[in-house]
């Protein structure tokens, strides 16, 4: 192991972990408020970058930046509105297997939509953050000596942040207003709520404009880092874990599990090839970054079926 | 004020659940719905509530009006919006939220005037004084008379012209259910909101009601004043089991004969 | 009283949900051929003594004796196996199998062909077919429902639902027969024809039913003894005319402070 | 009654989507290129062969548009005698009404999309051009193409869909390592050549393969040229922080063509060059991968030089990490001949990261403008209206590979007549041909003796902007590292 | 619907109202479509056998998945990755040691089984999403494993090339009989499956071979163990059905399933790698699934022929949508493939949820009350 490497590897996985868990509140979001999981969420993602792209690079309107952000958050608001009004509305009280197939239906759907709209061709999305001048930090203790510095790129930090204010935010408008609280309730029991007058399709709707926020901002966040292309609609077969191992309905779940993924993904980058089992094996686990998720996953789900803040239900007959 | 005018329900198109019931609810009345398990009292409440339309039930004939406005067709949170609230049969409290959210979620279809929401939690706390030390806890931990109280105390929120409390006794201790009783006749005599009340306890039920109705099978088989039902002898059999009133034959008698026709035929 | 006299014995069983007490330290007992009634109020537990007897919840103290096995210890799929068959409160048929692959479906534990005489569907299995097909068909004809036998049992009415899912515990076999509220919401047309197949079933293959129920005319005329739970707890044993003048019974059902 | 509106909405939005979609797509272009596309009628090359009866069927159809360019001195290679034709003095046939069909077919959908989208418009533009000029001594050339979308199964499916259709498929152009890999054995056991972008060794020399051909060399020649220079300049380019010791981190995309350099030849030539091999480490192939990882386990094992066997996005995706790491300095960055292409710069953050990189460089490049060849390239890319982003090795390359099919052909023609031409035929014509300098020779190959992939290559380095693709070591031969399979 | 038959059909015994083909009328259909489509290659140009060839490969893996998710409820997205080992496994052992295709096909699929097994394991304690991850999950792991573990056998992220299956037959009177030709180096009469139209006989026999299996699964007392699970779960376990033993034999036999299609897949492929088939293909599947029919012994046979016709729609529309839209150029197909197959499965998940399978038996029950219907 490079031991010398631990702390910023651990650092810098962490850090990746903050769009992970933005993108895993997305899908709780919806999960928690009709109980569908979103497996078109990386396509959400990627029209939100995409339009954002669009309105901003010279090829498209050649807007300035942050009027381009504002405008595809408006498209992807409208995009979740409609997402839910045509697609899921029709398939209320359907079984399970069919609202998943919805989704994944819907996620192929908008994938060759874009195709048809953008192209295939990779963009150079504009830049946000700086992508030079990395920060510098010396931590405050050694390693055989050497002193232990921790480079940290800066457009990943800025994500970092972003995406946690993002979550903050979230927290914040869930717990202390009218809307939220109307969310809150919707989530728990549907028949309840209509029964205290809350109108839950609109809680549905407004849940939807809400996922296409964060999706937007989540696609804006990764593609501003590396690029854009239509690889960024698989980002989030990484968030699909993070969401389970939180449980499902949980949102400091959702944030949680999202970091502890982007940990989890650092950290298999450190085994080198004087790892005691070998070349071949040190290369296979630092090539594992995307397969980690889901064997956390697995761990997980064989320890704590219903995730690690999941509710249990008890089983009536 | 509430009038169901001989209404049929039917479950996932086939099923026939209510066969023509008609009842009234006059302003500032308790009215009380009884009988036994799966007579239809719940169906009542909820082709009236509106939240039957999501249990793929339907009002097939007959209407309701609540002030001269049909309610059959209306979706659940509308009807909600118009002054009649069901309190749902075994105590259904969003579990993870505290006591005062759900409180605060009973007042979600007003608008946001907080110090009118202020007072009318005020209003609630004094109807239930064992709530304000709750209010930071979450509901889902609370004692079933606790959660009763707080049940009831969301519908109040939602300053209600009707209120449809089913089943308020269910799996409570006999003082707690008086208790809450209690508290239902004292709302009711403050404010001079109409009640319906579905309950299987007829006991206490017929207590606080001015008038009540004893569903069978999905119909009205009897009705009157509290008083005079209350005096009825067959109410008494009727909840420790004789059915309809007279000569029965016995269970047993009806087994020979009809197997006797089987053999026969 | 010898142990071995007692067909089912409950032994002192309390289960918790949560810190909840649904039953508590109730204590009965089942003889080999009587029909036992439990009644209550809604909430007493009744449903929940039936699933700690079928195996679907643990009780967290207490035994449950069927024949000397204690069936708390035993998996709930084997349970079946030993003889003990139960109805649903909510109706829990297979709603997309026919009426016929309902009853097939509950021999599947009388049944010898492995998974490869199944897909295999030769020689041994296809007998096998046939033979129990003949059961099931005398328990169709039993219950009259051979009118229905091949339509799908998710589009049924509710007493014919009823009735399939009586005939689906009768192709078990069963020596104990739970049933958990068999004619509610039925008329009392259809309440005669299931009380009389009730009747059959225990006179004719001497079936030991416990039952729930609450039409209380019909629990005083079919069961010979009556066990009445309240709050989780056991208030009352005996027979229809004991319980029926038992005043905490009385009290009870009447909700008196 | 429900489900109706809801259709109803659907089939609104349909159409709303149809009638937008031609707006967004478009745009890029438009903005782009400096004539409006819009009005234009669809003017695609692969649309119908124009069957124009030709001047001369001998001509060279490169010596037309070169005149129309400005020349300038060479810089590169000077170029040799032009290449004379066989055709006239074997025989004239006229085969005016014939057709003659390439297959090809590549990723214009996938991961590989942003650099096999230049080398199919390369690829039909050359075709389309030919035809005009006369096809193949009369014969047009139809062109039948699949988009595999960067997996395997559909450019086998597509290769059945055309063997099926077509009992003499004779040559099929493909641009992908893993299809080459995958059909190799095909291509020889149906007898259709194979010219290939896709440089895997596999493809060329693996086990039953021998009918495929490359248009480049193979990826292990390459990683060997770039070790010998920079062992033999090692003194002089060393960053900074660089000890003697050459140590190389090969960091690349999982896969046969980010892996197609590392071979047990490979490795033990590094050996002998005094070359530790001291990481090896792979990033996602996707442009947001993260290289973070890679290059710090690349510095923590000492490494001082890193070569990647990736395209575009994948040294973008390095350079990106190293500028962002702030390490830029502190490596030496080669990687094999696509690497140093202009669709790097659409994917490095900040165009002076991608200075430096190293490259074998098996062709010449836009900017020798004074090269009849790249002239006659230049001119085709400027008719077709291509987008600027086409404009990169790719599209070049495959104008050079159509010529060297049509010269394979005609030979084929002379040595056995237009009725007897096969895959076989073309494949004798080409493996007997010696060295043949496509396009005047922008690009050298020579497929004799039983190599099938060019010998010879540049070695550049980018310096500067965009166009600075600077020649370090002019036409060399590179090492031989041909794999040895046992078959 | 099923109760409905013409006048005068009546059964004498069990076994003949068990029976599925009920009429000697039926029987004869039914061979002379088989029939027709074992002359497929007479008549039909190359290029449909191939697709005929496709269509049945993806049936077969579909035809597991249904009696995963379509009898037993166990909703799964990794059938493309157990394709992936039953390719892996008889690509090994045809290419590399040796073995007969028709000796490793099977062991592919018993393989293939085991490894699926592996991956039930969590449906004994999570149901819906849970283990809708947990599949998905080996759709990531598996194609992993033969990336990244033994490079010198699996070689990697490149895959390997996979020969074509082989029949060898003894030369007789010095002659090669039906078809095959002699090969000089082992001195017996080859056929070599190579071709669509040679591999077509592959395919149709094995899946004869699969939609027997899955039909007598569905009749007796396994695949009632299976629907009971389904259905009620909770029920099942009181009447007896081991609800574990059930639900990892039916992971068991869907990977079996996918296990010989991912063999043939290979075969026919003569390639294959980690991707050759991956997650867009167990969202297929569970599409096919859902388009055909849910927990019918046809469905899957309707849903893969419909879906694979739409993608094949999607090639011959690219050529279209280009002259339309010029600017689109190679991104045509990979543009129309995801959004025709989203929007037909979407369509259908609103408009027929039953799928197709379920339409069929409506318009038979139609067209056997005709001239009474509706």
């Amino acid at each position: 192991m490079n031991w010398q490497l631990l702390p910023q590897f651990a650092i810098t996985g962490l850090l990746n972990g903050g769009p992970i868990a933005l993108i895993a509140l997305g899908i709780v979001l919806i999960f928690k408020s009709s109980e569908i999981f979103n497996f078109a969420h990386g396509q959400m993602l990627l029209i939100g970058a995409m339009t954002t792209w669009w309105f901003s690079a010279d090829e498209g309107l050649g807007l300035p930046l942050w009027t381009a952000v504002l405008l595809a958050l408006a498209v992807s608001i409208l995009l979740g509105l409609l997402i839910e009004r045509l697609t899921l509305r029709p398939m209320t009280g359907q079984p399970l297997l069919s609202i998943i197939l919805m989704t994944l239906a819907l996620g192929q759907f908008l994938q060759g939509l874009t195709i048809l709209t953008f192209g295939t061709t990779q963009r150079n999305f504009p830049v946000i953050f700086s992508i030079t001048d990395p920060y510098r930090i010396t931590l405050p203790f050694t390693y055989n000596d050497n002193p232990i510095i921790v480079i940290l790129k800066q457009n990943l930090v800025w994500s970092f942040v972003v995406a946690m204010v993002c979550v903050i935010v979230l927290a914040l408008f869930f717990q202390y207003t009218r809307t939220g609280l109307s969310m809150r309730a919707t989530a728990e029991d549907h028949e309840t709520a209509q029964s205290v007058g809350i109108r839950i399709n609109r809680v549905f709707g407004i849940s939807w404009a809400i996922a296409g926020i964060i999706a937007a901002i989540g696609g804006v966040l990764i593609a501003t880092a590396s690029g854009l292309d239509l690889s960024l609609s698989i980002v989030v077969l990484a968030a699909f874990p993070a969401v389970l191992l939180g449980g499902l309905e949980s949102i400091p779940g959702a944030v949680l599990g999202g970091l502890i993924i982007g940990l989890a993904q650092g950290l298999v980058g450190l085994p080198n090839n004087n790892f005691f089992m070998g070349p071949e094996v040190a290369q296979a686990i630092r090539n594992s970054t995307e397969i980690v998720p889901y064997v956390i996953l697995l761990i997980v789900l064989v320890i704590r079926p219903d995730g690690l803040f999941g509710q249990k239900r008890i089983e009536r007959i | 004020m509430l009038s169901v005018n001989n209404i049929e329900v039917v479950y996932s198109d086939v099923i026939l659940v209510l066969r023509g019931i008609s009842l009234a609810v006059e302003k500032g009345q308790i009215v009380s719905l009884l009988g036994a398990n799966g007579a239809g009292k719940t169906t009542t409440l909820k082709s009236i509530s509106g939240l039957l339309l999501r249990e793929d039930g339907a009002v097939t004939r007959g209407g309701i009006e609540f002030d001269g406005q049909r309610l059959d067709k209306l979706a659940a949170e509308e009807i909600t919006r118009l002054g009649i609230v069901q309190v749902l049969e075994g105590r259904r409290l969003f579990q993870h939220l505290t006591t005062e959210e759900n409180l605060l979620t009973g007042a979600l279809i007003h608008p946001n005037n907080r110090a009118e929401i202020r007072r009318t939690l005020e209003q609630v706390y004094t109807y239930f004084p064992a709530l304000p030390q709750l209010r930071n806890r979450t509901a889902g931990y609370l004692s079933g008379g606790e959660q009763q109280m707080v049940a009831i105390g969301r519908a109040l929120m939602s300053r209600p012209r009707l209120m449809l409390l089913d089943e308020p006794s269910l799996g409570l201790a006999p003082l707690l259910v008086q208790s809450i009783f209690e508290m239902v006749r004292q709302y009711n005599e403050e404010t001079g909101v109409s009640i319906l009340l579905v309950e299987q306890n007829a006991n206490v039920a017929l207590q606080v009601a001015d008038y009540a109705y004893v569903m069978e099978n999905g119909r009205i088989v009897l009705d009157g004043s509290a008083e005079q039902l209350a005096q009825n002898a067959d109410i008494k059999e009727f909840y420790l089991g004789l059915t309809s009133v007279g000569e029965r034959k016995s269970y047993r008698d009806v087994k020979h004969y009809k197997r006797r026709k089987r053999w026969l035929g | 009283m010898t142990p071995s006299a007692q067909f089912l014995e409950v032994d002192n069983v309390s289960l918790y949900f949560g810190g909840n007490a649904a039953l508590c330290d109730v204590n009965f007992h089942v003889e080999q051929g009587e029909i036992l009634a439990i009644i209550g109020p809604n909430g007493a537990g009744k449903t929940s003594m039936l699933n700690c007897i079928s195996g679907f919840y643990r009780p967290q103290k207490g035994r449950i004796l069927y024949k000397q096995r204690d069936l708390t210890k035993t998996s709930t799929h084997q349970i079946a196996s030993l003889g003990i068959a139960r109805t649903f409160q909510n109706i829990a048929l297979y709603t997309g199998l026919s009426t016929l692959d309902n009853l097939m479906a509950a021999r599947h534990i009388h049944m010898q062909q492995n998974s490869l005489h199944s897909m295999l569907y030769w020689g041994r299995a296809q007998r096998e077919e046939v033979t129990h097909r003949t059961y099931v068909e005398e328990i169709i004809d039993f219950l009259e429902i051979a009118h229905i036998r091949k339509a799908i049992v998710g589009a049924l009415s509710y007493g014919l639902r009823k009735r399939v899912e009586l005939g689906r515990a009768l192709a078990l076999e069963p020596e104990l027969l739970l049933l958990d509220e068999p004619m509610a919401g039925m008329n009392v047309e259809e309440k005669e024809d299931m009380a009389r197949f009730i009747l059959d079933i225990h006179e004719r293959r001497g079936t030991t039913i416990v039952l729930i129920e609450h039409d209380m005319g019909l629990v005083m005329d079919i069961s010979d003894r009556v066990v009445v739970l309240d709050f989780g707890q056991k208030i009352a044993a005996g027979t229809p005319d004991e319980v029926r003048n038992d005043d905490k019974v009385i009290q009870a059902y009447l909700g008196q402070a | 009654m429900k489900k109706w509106t809801t259709l109803t909405l659907f089939i609104l939005l349909g159409v709303l989507l149809l009638a937008a979609c031609g707006s967004p797509a478009e745009a890029p272009a438009n903005t782009t290129t400096n004539q409006p596309a819009a009005e234009e009628p669809a003017e695609e090359p692969m649309a119908e062969p124009t069957e124009e009866p030709m001047a001369e069927p001998t001509e060279e159809p490169m010596e037309e548009p070169a005149a129309e360019e400005p020349t300038e001195e060479p810089m590169a290679e000077p170029t040799e005698e032009p290449m004379e034709e066989p055709a006239a003095e074997m025989r004239t046939d006229n085969l005016e009404g014939e057709t003659i069909t390439f297959y090809h077919f590549g990723d214009l959908s996938g991961p590989y999309a942003a650099i096999t989208g230049p080398l199919v418009f390369g690829m039909e533009d050359a075709v389309a051009a030919i035809n005009e000029n006369g096809g193949i001594r009369g014969a047009t050339i139809e062109v039948q193409f699949a988009d595999t979308g960067g997996s395997v199964d559909e450019a086998v499916a597509a290769y059945d869909r055309f063997t099926g259709a077509d009992d003499n498929a004779m040559i099929m152009i493909t641009y992908g390592s893993g299809e080459v890999e995958a059909l190799a054995s095909r291509f020889a056991e149906d007898k259709i050549v194979n010219l290939s972008a896709g440089l895997s060794a596999v493809g060329f020399y693996g086990p039953d393969s021998g009918y495929t051909f490359g248009l480049g060399p193979i990826y292990p020649d390459q990683f060997g040229y770039f070790l010998d220079y920079v062992t033999a300049n090692w003194d002089t380019i060393k960053p900074a922080t660089a000890g003697d010791e050459v140590k190389l981190a090969y960091l690349s995309w999982p896969g046969a063509f980010g892996q197609g350099a590392l071979t047990d030849e490979t490795r033990a030539y590094a050996e002998s060059l005094g070359v530790e091999i001291v990481a090896e480490e792979t990033y996602d192939l996707s442009p947001t991968a993260d290289t973070t990882t890679a290059i710090l386990n690349a510095q923590a094992a000492g490494a001082n030089v890193i070569w990647t066997n990736s395209l575009a996005f994948g040294p973008a995706a390095l350079m990106n990490g190293l500028g962002a790491l702030g390490l830029q300095q502190d490596f030496i960055l080669g990687g094999c001949n696509w690497a140093m292409d202009l669709a790097t710069y659409a994917f490095v953050s900040d165009p002076a990261l991608a200075a430096g990189l190293i490259s074998p460089f098996p062709y010449l490049w836009w900017n020798d403008a004074d090269h009849p060849g790249i002239q006659y390239a230049q001119s085709l890319f400027t008719a077709n209206e291509r987008t600027a982003g086409a404009q990169n090795v790719g599209y070049l390359l495959l104008v050079a590979g159509v010529d060297l099919a049509v010269k394979a052909i005609e030979q084929a023609i002379d040595t056995v007549g237009f009725d007897n031409l096969t895959g076989e035929a073309i494949y004798d014509a080409l493996t007997t041909m010696g060295p043949v300098e496509p396009l005047d020779g922008v690009v050298r190959m020579d497929y004799s003796d039983g190599v099938r992939a060019p010998r010879f290559s540049q070695l550049r380095q980018i310096q500067g902007g965009p166009d600075a693709f600077n020649v370090l070591q002019d036409w060399t031969e590179m090492p031989d590292l041909r794999p040895v399979f046992d078959n | 619907m099923a109760v409905l038959r013409p006048a005068g059909d009546f059964d004498t015994s069990y076994e003949q109202d068990m029976s599925v083909i009920r009429k000697r009328w039926q029987w004869v259909a039914l061979l002379l479509f088989l029939a027709a489509l074992f002359a497929l290659p007479a008549y039909a140009p190359e290029p449909a056998v191939s697709l005929v060839n496709r269509i049945g490969i993806a049936i077969i893996a579909v035809q597991g998945l249904n009696i995963l998710t379509g009898y037993t409820g166990q909703i799964s997205l990794g059938q493309a990755a157990f394709m992936t080992v039953g390719a892996y496994i008889s690509a090994l052992l045809v290419g590399q040691a040796g073995w007969s295709f028709f000796l490793a096909l099977p062991v592919a699929g018993l393989g293939a089984g085991l490894v699926g097994l592996l991956f039930g394991l969590p449906s004994l304690r999570v149901k819906g999403f849970y283990l809708v991850m947990a599949t998905l999950s080996a759709q990531f792991i598996i194609p992993w494993l033969t990336r990244n573990t033994f490079p010198n056998l699996l070689n990697g992220a490149q895959g390997m090339n996979v020969p074509v299956p082989v029949i060898k037959l003894p030369v007789i009177a010095n002659t090669c009989f039906l078809g095959t030709t002699f090969d000089p180096e082992t001195a017996v009469c080859l056929y070599r499956f190579a071709t669509p139209n040679e591999f077509i006989y592959i395919t149709l026999v094995v899946l004869i071979i699969s939609t027997v299996v899955a039909l007598n699964i569905s009749r007796s007392r396994l695949g009632r163990a299976f629907i009971s699970v389904r259905d009620n779960d909770l029920a099942a376990e009181l009447l007896g059905v081991n609800l574990f033993a059930y639900k990892l034999r039916a992971f068991f036999i869907a990977a079996v399933y996918a296990g010989v299609a991912g063999a043939m897949l290979a075969h026919n492929l003569r390639h294959v790698n980690s991707q050759t088939v991956g997650l867009i293909d167990s969202i297929l599947f569970m599409g096919m699934l859902v388009v055909g029919g849910l927990g019918s012994n046809l469905g899957p046979i309707f849903g893969a022929t419909l879906v694979t016709l739409l993608e094949e729609l999607a090639t011959v529309l690219t050529p279209i949508l280009i002259t339309l839209m010029p600017d689109i150029a190679g991104g045509a197909t990979a543009a129309l493939r995801p959004l025709i197959f989203g929007l037909a499965l979407m369509l259908f998940l609103i408009f027929e949820p039953r799928g197709l399978a379920y339409r069929w038996t409506l318009i038979k029950a139609a067209w056997r009350l005709r001239p009474y219907a509706r």
